[in-house]
């Protein structure tokens, strides 16, 4: 059947000046800090790893319960638990420098004070390939409104950080939003080298025998399959009115969404909620591709990217 | 006496397989109880008591996340090669009614062996008594448990706990290893009328004098007060935890319960610190 | 078990000052003009049936394919095909009458104009209990502004519609934007007797082998149980800053469901996607529900809407 | 001849029903083409030639939506009295998929019987001969047809077409019924080489003049040549539709074609006004 070898498929991307042997990523926050799942995939062969949100502290995380199933999908509420980005220099990062994969630190903070100090703080790092900016948080500074919701909070984020630090810079926008190219334009206007597309939807259940919310935190955040559809009508919009590459997020669990995003415009993918319930998924997605790719006569995954047929 | 494990310490762990694994027998115990026996040679063979697994029920992706489970037993051929493990299940919910559904030759997705073990006597501590609390369905990790306990020449006690006769899990599991069981229902019928802690201070009472090492599975108010018994005893207790769970890797932080960190608490994870810990790390709340 | 009999349950809401014989009403555009469902469901004892939206003259609607299956949901864009509502009145709302049911009528334009004009048709109308202002359009006269994603918009086609009809008014709130209570709060000044929370998620998916959208019109509404926690999070959000009613739209698919929405604060639900792969569900609900608060002791589902505990 | 139908006349139609149906046995016809036979009297018994079913495929819930097919024949009992029927159905992507792996016992809900049926030829009418061409699992709604039309004494005879001889259906339904079969295959292994409407086209050729009726199902392209030759020949011909379809009771508009209205053109749906069309309504772009 195949004319092509999948060998003889390049499979490599470039988001901005960052180039990645493969468009598979794992998402933040999904795959904790890469060896969770080393025994399972072969870290190395991954197109990049997104760890899970940095802060310029330790960070506690919301009461449990932190997670609730639903159809199809899963809310979370972690709360952004996290080692604080001086153990993950010291004790998370250097054992992924080993694999020689692409390890992209996804950050957040309260404040721009917060974000920039972690930006710097990983400035120089060896083996960084780019920040990703969760902006999806909450200023406390200015009455909590969330830096995603807001274009002008997304360009100064953005741009702060963009100073801070010499690493390429993707912003991850929240879909929780009117209209998404808006903050795609702001995180461009502010400097971002790539976006990332998208992070969860809000969203809630409620225990009716106990008539609380199901999670301690009452919201939290929407993902897996059932968000697809959503994700790729994101990404669309966000191609519509940027040429800045695009990480594709949100309910990947086959072969045939990773197609869909790259069709829709999206230079590479995040894998997010199926690493939890189908770990390996990453892995052989790379392998489906390629054989994809040569089955189609593609000698280069490029050729795919952004060919939606619109009428 | 157990050397006090470090808090968050992870053992040297046996690697993590996920396989597709047959089912090969479903057995009934209740209306709401079932064991399932699964293929599974290399989990079998390289677990511990008190680990787990990550399971599908069923079901097309509906629902989404894999179950948690303890390794109940393993299941091994004439040669005594382990060959497979069962689990044992208590209906509660949708994954756990679907799974009761599945039939023999079935296939499920299994993660494991995952988390923490009971942590063994070294070998040549002296000799103790092994005292087993369990309550429901809590039960599940513990006849593996009694078998490496007594393969190691301790002496081993099962307490155990349920609200009614007909719920009681394991017996035969004890009979078969020859563990002396104590018995306690929530409605009298079946041995003591009341909680299985009555049953276990009333033993610790009796009994003569000597070291003695508690381990407890079940409901959270249960452990709560076998915590509470091992610390008026001054008895080392191991504790296994359930929370809800997404990943079972360590990689979601979905699974967190409080544990003591220095002067204060952090939140460790069950499937990764845990699931069993030692119980004057716990912070009960 | 039960200790009440489930017919000395009171199942009646009041929704403003209409009231339903009970909270299980059927969504408009999936239950078409009730009598497509009468082979299956006794439509009398429906709390409520809305109808397929309504505009002032027939709507073409467009171009097949106009849905495409996504996990656990389904997107369409059917393109408010519909009669008219001269038809309706005609044909479509008699045999409607004559079931005793509660017919809420949902309505749609393309200008403020064209909202007025169906509304004032509609006045008057025997057997009509309420209006439902679909507001998820875009204007044409405002270069093709949504109505629904713009709080100005929103109170002026409301209060446009609401000088124009004597029926009771219920404005039916767009999940696309990023503060639904802003729009809430926009509508309630508009006049607004009721919110419906939520209409469909924006939403597309990719045929990979064609490279083409799955829809003739590229997007369409993500509905059905994928998105039920986005819709509950919303009544939520709504109920915080408003006591206006709320029915409780998006992902119904079983009694619990039913549940979640009254007791975070829906005053009566209406049932979507489930009526097309369980037509019979709606009615099934009523019972069920009557038999869940029989056993929970109430005698009145009144005490159970609003009861979330929140810590 | 028939008389023309109205455009978008509903016939006088039975009851739908919602039944949770029994599936009786799965037979294996290709490794893509199976049939399904299913219990449900009340569906059997009121059904016509061309109606359909909406039917779950299995699986909790996901897919969402039932998958639409036409009823294939009625079983019956020693008795004659319809007790079933059967689905034809070909593998194209995951529902019928996941009906292929029914087990016999499995429990479907089956909604039906749905849309409108062939018009079958007034009483008295003088005899016609029908003819009934159909391609690939088009195939499905005509030994129903045949059976029909034998019935009331009318002369019928199927053209059938499929890409390779393995994939032709329905030839033992005829042979059951004595319908004189003309074949047709993509790559020529079993009957003519090339497109069903050839052997149609080649036979309305050599017949003796009289009249005839067109009946068609399968492939759009197919229908649009077999409309072409019904114009060319000045025959009337029912066609059968398939569209995407949510809910197959006419209220989602999911499932719309162009058909000819005044003197312009109206969306009509599959599922309601349709799934059989009068081609002469039907708008062929
Ligand atoms: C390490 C570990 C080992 C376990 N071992 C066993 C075992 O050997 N046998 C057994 O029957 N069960 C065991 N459990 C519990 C089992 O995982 C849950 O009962 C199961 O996931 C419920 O799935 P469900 O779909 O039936 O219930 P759901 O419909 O998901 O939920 C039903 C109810 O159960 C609660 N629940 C859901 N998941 C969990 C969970 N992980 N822990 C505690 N409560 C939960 C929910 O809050 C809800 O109230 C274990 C759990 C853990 C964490
Ligand atoms: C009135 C009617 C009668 C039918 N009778 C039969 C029958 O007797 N036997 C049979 O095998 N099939 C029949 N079909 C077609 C059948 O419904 C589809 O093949 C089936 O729904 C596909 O489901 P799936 O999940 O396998 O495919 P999907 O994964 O949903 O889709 C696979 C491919 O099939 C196409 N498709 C999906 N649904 C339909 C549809 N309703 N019509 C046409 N193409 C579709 C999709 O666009 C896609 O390209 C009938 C359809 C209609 C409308
Ligand atoms: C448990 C969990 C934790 C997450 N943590 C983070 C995080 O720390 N930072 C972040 O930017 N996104 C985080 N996300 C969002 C994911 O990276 C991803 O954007 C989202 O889950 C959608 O993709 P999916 O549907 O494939 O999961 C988290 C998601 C989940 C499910
Ligand atoms: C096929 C289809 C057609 C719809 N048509 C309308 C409409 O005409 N007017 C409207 O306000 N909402 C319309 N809706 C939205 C539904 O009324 C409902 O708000 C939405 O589907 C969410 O509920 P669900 O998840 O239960 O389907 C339509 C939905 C579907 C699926
Ligand atoms: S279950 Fe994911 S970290 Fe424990
Ligand atoms: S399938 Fe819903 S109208 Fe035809």
């Amino acid at each position: 059947m195949s004319s092509m070898s999948k060998s003889s498929v390049s499979l490599a991307v470039d988001i901005g000046s960052v180039r990645l042997q493969n468009p598979i990523l794992v998402a933040s926050g999904t795959f904790g800090y890469g060896a969770e799942f080393a025994d399972l995939v072969d870290l190395g062969r991954l197109g990049g790893i997104v760890v899970k949100g940095l802060s310029l502290h330790v960070e506690v995380g919301n009461n449990p319960p932190r997670i609730a199933e639903t159809t199809s999908g899963m809310l979370n509420s972690i709360g952004l638990q996290n080692v604080g980005v001086e153990v993950f220099l010291e004790e998370k990062l250097p054992p992924l420098q080993q694999q020689g994969v692409a390890v992209v630190a996804n950050i957040w903070g309260r404040s721009i004070e917060e974000y920039v100090g972690v930006a710097e703080r990983l400035d120089g790092a060896e083996g960084l390939a780019a920040l990703e900016l969760n902006i999806s948080c909450p200023n406390i500074k200015q009455g909590g409104i969330n830096f995603g919701k807001d274009p002008e909070l997304t360009e100064k984020v953005t741009s702060a950080v963009k100073a801070a630090s010499s690493l390429p810079l993707w912003v991850k926008l929240s879909p929780n939003v009117t209209e998404i190219s808006e903050l795609a334009l702001a995180a461009e206007a502010g400097g971002a080298d790539a976006l990332s597309v998208i992070n969860t939807l809000r969203g809630m259940t409620v225990d009716v025998g106990s008539r609380r919310p199901t999670l301690a935190s009452t919201f939290g955040g929407l993902s897996g399959p059932a968000i697809f559809p959503v994700a790729l009508y994101m990404v669309h919009e966000v191609r519509r009115v940027t040429s800045l590459p695009i990480l594709g997020i949100g309910g990947i669990d086959s072969l045939d969404r990773v197609l869909q995003f790259l069709i829709v415009g999206a230079n590479a993918v995040q894998v997010g909620t199926a690493n939890f319930y189908d770990p390996t998924l990453s892995a052989r997605l790379i392998d489906e591709l390629a054989e994809w790719c040569g089955d189609a006569g593609l000698t280069d995954v490029t050729e795919l990217i952004g060919t939606l047929r619109e009428t | 006496m157990l050397p006090p494990p470090e808090a968050g310490a992870i053992l040297p762990a046996m690697p993590i397989h996920d396989l597709s694994l047959v089912l090969r027998q479903l057995r009934h115990l209740s209306s709401q109880q079932f064991i399932l026996e699964l293929e599974g040679a290399e989990i079998a063979a390289e677990c511990s008591p008190g680990q787990f697994v990550m399971t599908t029920v069923g079901g097309e992706g509906n629902p989404l996340l894999r179950r948690p489970m303890a390794i109940h037993r393993v299941l091994r051929d004439e040669n005594g090669h382990a060959t497979g493990f069962s689990l044992l299940v208590e209906v509660v919910g949708r994954g756990t009614a679907m799974l009761q559904q599945r039939q023999p030759g079935d296939v499920l997705n299994v993660l494991g062996p995952l988390g923490t073990s009971f942590r063994m006597p070294e070998p040549g501590t002296p000799a103790a008594e092994h005292l087993l609390v369990m309550g429901g369905v809590g039960s599940a990790p513990f006849p593996l448990l009694a078998e490496g306990l007594l393969r190691e020449g301790h002496s081993v006690r099962a307490f155990i706990g349920a609200r009614t006769a007909d719920l009681l899990l394991c017996l035969e599991d004890y009979e078969d290893l020859g563990v002396a069981v104590e018995i306690s229902t929530d409605d009298g019928t079946r041995g003591r009328h009341g909680l299985v802690t009555e049953i276990l201070e009333h033993y610790l009472k009796e009994r003569e004098e000597g070291p003695a090492v508690l381990y407890a599975c079940g409901p959270l108010p249960m452990m709560r007060a076998v915590d509470a018994v091992a610390k008026r005893a001054d008895l080392p207790l191991q504790v296994s935890f359930e929370a809800p769970m997404a990943c079972g890797l360590g990689a979601c932080l979905s699974c967190v319960i409080k544990l003591r960190d220095g002067d204060g608490w952090s939140y460790q994870r069950v499937c990764q610190e845990g699931p069993v810990f030692d119980s004057r790390e716990v912070v009960w709340e």
